[in-house]
């Protein structure tokens, strides 16, 4: 059991605990990764217009912008958490985290019901069985965009996805420990940095968002 | 090792109704039928302005020091230069001339 | 072994941009030579000089910013005046291709090469095209513009006499162009990783007199449409 | 100072604490956090895959100097491999292709990169900046138990239907976008998912070592009084936690687009093939980087200790680390130059090229300007520091020809190139990994290696390697392309093989020649003459603790007052100056500057 170091920091450095710098870090290259793919999805619209649709006509924008509005409650109720433990006080530090948890766990739930239908109207990342249609048009009326559209689309969203998942359960996680009462308003590093991914995959989704069902 | 303590709770529910507003303004504008050009420059505008909120308030940017958030731009020239010169490439090398 | 192997000159060349290239190449080896030996004799003399002997003691110095910044600066203004007299031939090698250029299409497959010539009507992408596999056949002191494309993975047309490289981009057409300033028979080699035949897909660059051309062209165009064998 | 000493209390019975602290067996060898561990581990796995990459390489060699002949001895490998003939077993070119792939990948990825980054970076960061280990050891032991099993999916590629990746280590669309166009399936798909894997253990490393670096320097171990091995490490951890993400997200599109059959890559439904190029040389530029800035570093300690005086231009060498660091990310069009990437874009990308040789000219020039009137100690570490210098000139000097964008049409995809990397990763960076391994074995192990065996196995490696490689230059001039299977089928490159065989001679005899090094290793560890605290009479903190450091390295946290390099510095009677020696050697006094209020809390 090596104790951990994060309590002292002998030169100025950061000026900010081992695992705030740590998760922070960790951002910068989640923030390449994502540049990679958003990048890409950028690229290949400029390099390929025709292979892409016009905004709402494939995907499902109401329903979408709905999922971002419950994403960004989420981060309110983080920023709740992390408040309340601020101030010591352990029930609501338990009480918004919980509430995070259902909202991230929403937040999937409606993505895999949003895969579902559009799957369903021949919207796919293979490109040998792509044939979106347009939202609500008639079985084999013409086909929008092209095989980048469903590629790029279901990558992004799709490690987005799997992002806010692993967010969720590394939030049960916290939200167990916070239970055994392992965060005071002394020590709330785990909390913080939770937040600090937390806040960083509804960034990344506010970008998405508009990149990809807006534009 | 606490980092919040020293400044006041920051205005939590303010950003969210920002945030929740921008949304609703980026949906409506996204089918302002306006040229493609300014429809993508407004949206970025605003997600980029959403962005920044949340790192500055619900990520406490505002309140690290500043050598947290200069490192914190890092990437971002980087993700600017790859984009850039690649568009620059493909976009302008059409099939031969 | 063939001692001429050893030999650091680029062999010889018969496209106009031999000169060019070269001429920058013999540039650059001058300056990397003087320069390698150079640092290496001084290495190789302070290591002499200076190794450990009894009761010796290195000078305690920290460096002296004057030097520092004359190494700096020399590099940089040859290197960036390097580039910057390289940019015209590279210009000229890859973006002007000259006016009255003959044009054909060389269409690179796994493992072949395939050059597709304007027939008697001199126009490319009409019926009377006429194929050749594996060989490309042009005039003498005509500049000949290529439409490189290839058909399933990255293929390289590589013509080391005519100092021509060019990786053909499935989904892409790219201009290469050359002027042979010497008749004869010629290499033709794929330069990037294409397959297990990658080592298989050569070919041979055949240039004609302008006369022997027309008569090779015409007899081609005689069997087509049919791609040779 | 009252607050500096509150912390040296802390440090003290923290010290104290996990001395007596007794680890389990398991957790000491296996799972084990200690930095020190760990760097020992990836030392071993990443020897191992050194020998794999060269049994590669040997293969390779064999096929270019006896071009379709039978191999000795290969008959043992399998049908998929060899074409079993009566006098023997010739090599089939999709086992070649596999052999091109998989030397590079596993040297670049496996050998050179994690011996550089992994058991340098774990071994010299904590202890060079005075920590008592990692700012993540549970996460560093993560870091290596991810690099294992990439490790093992790779190797198990060769055993898989189809055999293993045959792409290239660049792996190009649209050829390695299917296995139709390679005829290898899992394989392909096997070397993305172990890269992906080692792309996270490396990411992992990085954050541990940025963290570690930024807050865990001792009281006055302040930027400008690092050790340049902890520099250029530092910087090579900002690299990789920028790149690697980059190339993880090329390589999952990639293994999209051969499982699932996204188009990404794919030209037949619209995909862009260049993409993939733009991707993996945007991280694979910093990348040449990732392999030799700690080359560099460790250079820089080995030359300046043994030269016995401070190295030439400190702050100079710092600049043109992180110089490199930042350039590195605007030349990746330079591996592009005959792709079909837009040509109008060469130039620039030429111009930038030519601007990052400079940094690597300073550190040359530095350098030598060390060795001047030095006093110099031709002992193993320093014989391979200095072939390291002399080496990476050879290799950065080749390097201006392939950045002139006209010459470098007829030398790309040439043996100029083999010749120019491998002058690079094996003169510049294998050289420096084998004066790091002898100068800082003492520290590991507590025993020294063994001089004359090693002087031997130098002088040899030294010799061969330069007939092996030099002469690709040539070939490379001749027109010889490079990843080609059997060069006799170009009537111009048939003259070639008595250079080829040539060539392989002495590749034969170079990896004969590390049985020595190997030899000495093992020997060294147990029967090596014991080590002390400080054999080299070192300046830095490493050489302030026991041979090997105790888990936790430092008894009471060290104080550094001054610079790494004040070899032969007046101040002090002996030709050396411990960094934690109090100014006027008195005792422990106030380090300046003194660790700011701010500095000491939080």
């Amino acid at each position: 059991m090596t104790p951990t170091t994060a309590d002292r920091a002998p030169m100025a450095g950061m000026k900010v605990y081992n695992l705030k710098l740590g998760m922070w870090v960790f951002l910068l290259s989640e923030v390449m990764f994502f540049t990679g793919l958003i990048g890409a999805y950028i690229i290949l619209r400029f390099a390929h217009p025709e292979a892409f649709a016009e905004p709402g006509v494939v995907l499902n924008v109401p329903l979408t912008a709905f999922n971002t509005f419950v994403l960004i409650c989420s981060s309110v109720t983080m920023v709740k958490a992390f408040a309340a433990i601020e101030q010591g006080d352990q029930q609501g530090l338990q009480k918004w985290l919980l509430a995070t948890i259902l909202l991230g766990a929403f937040f999937v739930g409606v993505q895999i019901v949003e895969y579902t239908i559009l799957t369903g109207e021949g919207f796919v990342p293979m490109a040998e069985s792509y044939h979106a249609i347009a939202r609500g048009a008639a079985e084999g009326s013409a086909v929008i965009g092209g095989p980048l559209y469903g590629a790029t689309f279901y990558t992004m969203t799709g490690f987005h996805g799997a992002h806010v998942s692993i967010g969720v359960l590394c939030l049960c996680f916290t939200w167990w420990r916070a239970r055994k009462g392992a965060y005071t308003a002394g020590s709330l590093g785990g909390v913080e940095i939770m937040g600090l991914y937390w806040h960083f995959v509804d960034l990344v989704w506010i970008l998405l968002f508009t990149i990809v069902y807006l534009i | 090792m606490a980092t919040g303590e020293g400044h006041k709770a920051p205005p939590y529910m303010m950003v969210f109704g920002v945030l929740a507003v921008l949304t609703v303004l980026e949906v409506l504008f996204a089918f302002t039928g306006l040229p493609k050009i300014w429809l993508a420059l407004g949206l970025i505008a605003m997600a980029v302005w959403k962005a920044v909120l949340v790192a500055l308030y619900y990520m406490h940017l505002r309140f690290e020091p500043t050598r947290l958030w200069v490192m914190a731009l890092a990437p971002v020239p980087l993700a600017i230069i790859l984009v850039a010169v690649v568009i620059k490439e493909i976009f302008t090398t059409g099939s031969g001339f | 072994m063939n001692w001429g192997d050893w030999s650091w000159m680029m062999p010889e060349g018969f496209s106009t941009f031999t000169a060019e290239v070269d001429s920058l190449y013999y540039l650059i080896l001058w300056i990397t030579g003087v320069t390698f030996f150079a640092t290496e004799a001084l290495l190789i003399y302070f290591i002499v000089r200076y190794r450990h002997k009894e009761g010796r003691k290195a000078t305690y110095d920290h460096g002296s910013t004057k030097m520092e910044v004359v190494w700096t600066a020399i590099p940089l203004l040859i290197l960036i005046g390097l580039g910057v007299l390289s940019k015209g031939a590279w210009d000229r090698m890859k973006i002007d291709v000259p006016a009255g250029a003959m044009e054909i299409i060389v269409t690179a497959k796994q493992f072949e090469w395939n050059a597709t010539y304007p027939g008697p009507d001199g126009a490319l992408g009409t019926a009377d095209d006429f194929d050749v596999l594996n060989q490309i056949h042009a005039p003498v002191d005509q500049p000949v513009w290529i439409h490189l494309r290839a058909e399933d993975v990255l293929h390289s047309l590589f013509l080391p006499e005519m100092r021509v490289k060019q990786d053909a981009v499935p989904g892409r057409d790219i201009p290469v162009w050359f002027e042979a300033m010497a008749t004869g028979d010629y290499t033709i080699g794929c330069a990037e990783l294409c397959g297990i035949g990658h080592t298989t897909m050569n070919g041979t660059l055949t240039i004609h007199s302008a006369a022997d051309f027309q008569a090779w062209a015409s007899a081609q165009a005689e069997q087509r449409p049919q791609p040779q064998p | 100072m009252s607050t500096t000493e509150q912390e040296m209390g802390k440090a003290l019975d923290a010290g104290g604490h996990h001395d007596h602290h007794e680890i389990p067996w398991i957790r000491q060898y296996i799972f084990a956090t200690d930095h020190k561990m760990i760097a020992k581990q990836f030392m071993f796995v990443s020897l191992f895959f050194l020998v794999v990459g060269g049994a590669l390489a040997g293969m390779m060699r064999w096929q270019l100097g006896f071009p379709s002949q039978p191999m000795p001895g290969g008959m043992i490998l399998p049908d998929a491999m060899m074409a079993p003939t009566p006098n023997g077993a010739i090599m089939l070119p999709e086992f070649y292709n596999s052999l091109v792939t998989m030397h590079g990948t596993i040297m670049i990825f496996f050998a050179i990169m994690p011996l550089l980054v992994g058991l340098f970076g774990n071994l010299l960061i904590p202890l060079q900046i005075g920590a008592e280990d990692m700012a993540f050891p549970r996460l560093n032991m993560v870091s290596f138990w991810l690099a294992v099993p990439a490790g093992i999916l790779m190797l198990a590629s060769f055993g898989v239907e189809g055999g293993a990746a045959g792409a290239g280590w660049t792996s190009y669309a649209p050829l390695s976008t299917s296995g139709e166009w390679t005829g290898v399936y899992l394989g392909q798909q096997l070397w993305l998912a172990s890269l992906t894997i080692l792309g996270f253990s490396s990411l992992v490393g990085s954050v541990n070592y940025i963290s570690t670096v930024i807050n865990m320097r001792a009281p006055g171990m302040t930027w400008f009084r690092m050790p340049l091995a902890t520099w250029s490490l530092f910087v090579t951890a900002v690299l990789i936690l920028l790149a690697i993400p980059i190339l993880a997200g090329a390589l999952i599109m990639l293994l999209f687009d051969q499982t699932i059959g996204t188009g990404f890559f794919r030209p037949e439904v619209g995909g862009e093939p260049l993409l993939w190029q733009h991707l993996f040389w945007f991280f694979g530029h910093p990348e040449v980087y990732i392999l030799i800035l700690p080359a560099m570093g460790i250079t820089s300690e080995v030359l300046a200790n043994r030269a016995r005086k401070p190295i030439f231009g400190y702050h100079s060498m710092v600049l043109a680390i992180v110089g490199i660091g930042f350039l590195g990310w605007i030349v990746w069009g330079h591996h592009m130059f005959q792709s079909g990437m837009n040509p109008l874009l060469g130039t620039s990308f030429m111009i930038s090229t030519m601007a990052i040789a400079v940094p690597s000219a300073i550190k040359v020039f530095n350098w030598l300007a060390t060795l001047w009137k030095a006093d110099i100690h031709l002992d193993v570490p320093m014989l391979h520091a200095l072939a390291f210098v002399s080496m990476f000139i050879i290799g950065g000097l080749s390097g201006i020809f392939m950045a002139n964008t006209p010459v470098d049409i007829y030398i790309h995809d040439t043996y100029f190139i083999v010749a120019h990397i491998h002058y690079v990763l094996f003169g510049g960076s294998l050289f420096a990994i084998f004066a790091g391994i002898t100068f800082w074995f003492p520290k590991m192990f507590g025993r020294m290696m063994n001089e004359p065996l090693g002087k031997v196995h130098f002088v040899l490696t030294l010799i061969f390697y330069n007939l092996v490689f030099f002469p690709m230059h040539n070939l490379g001039l001749r027109g010889m392309m490079r990843r080609i299977y059997d060069f006799t089928q170009y009537e111009f490159l048939a003259p070639l093989q008595p250079m080829n065989q040539f060539i392989t001679v002495f590749a034969f005899l170079l990896i004969a020649t590390q049985v020595l090094f190997v030899i000495n290793f093992f020997w060294s560890i147990f029967k090596g003459e014991k080590a002390s605290e400080n054999p080299w009479d070192s300046n830095t903190l490493e050489w302030t603790v026991p041979s090997p450091p105790p888990h936790g390295n430092f008894a009471e946290m060290p104080m550094v007052y001054r610079g790494p390099y004040e070899y032969s510095s007046p101040e002090s009677d002996t030709d050396f100056l411990p960094q934690t020696t109090p100014p006027g050697g008195g005792s422990s006094g106030v380090p300046e500057p003194t660790p700011t209020p701010e500095g000491v809390e939080a």
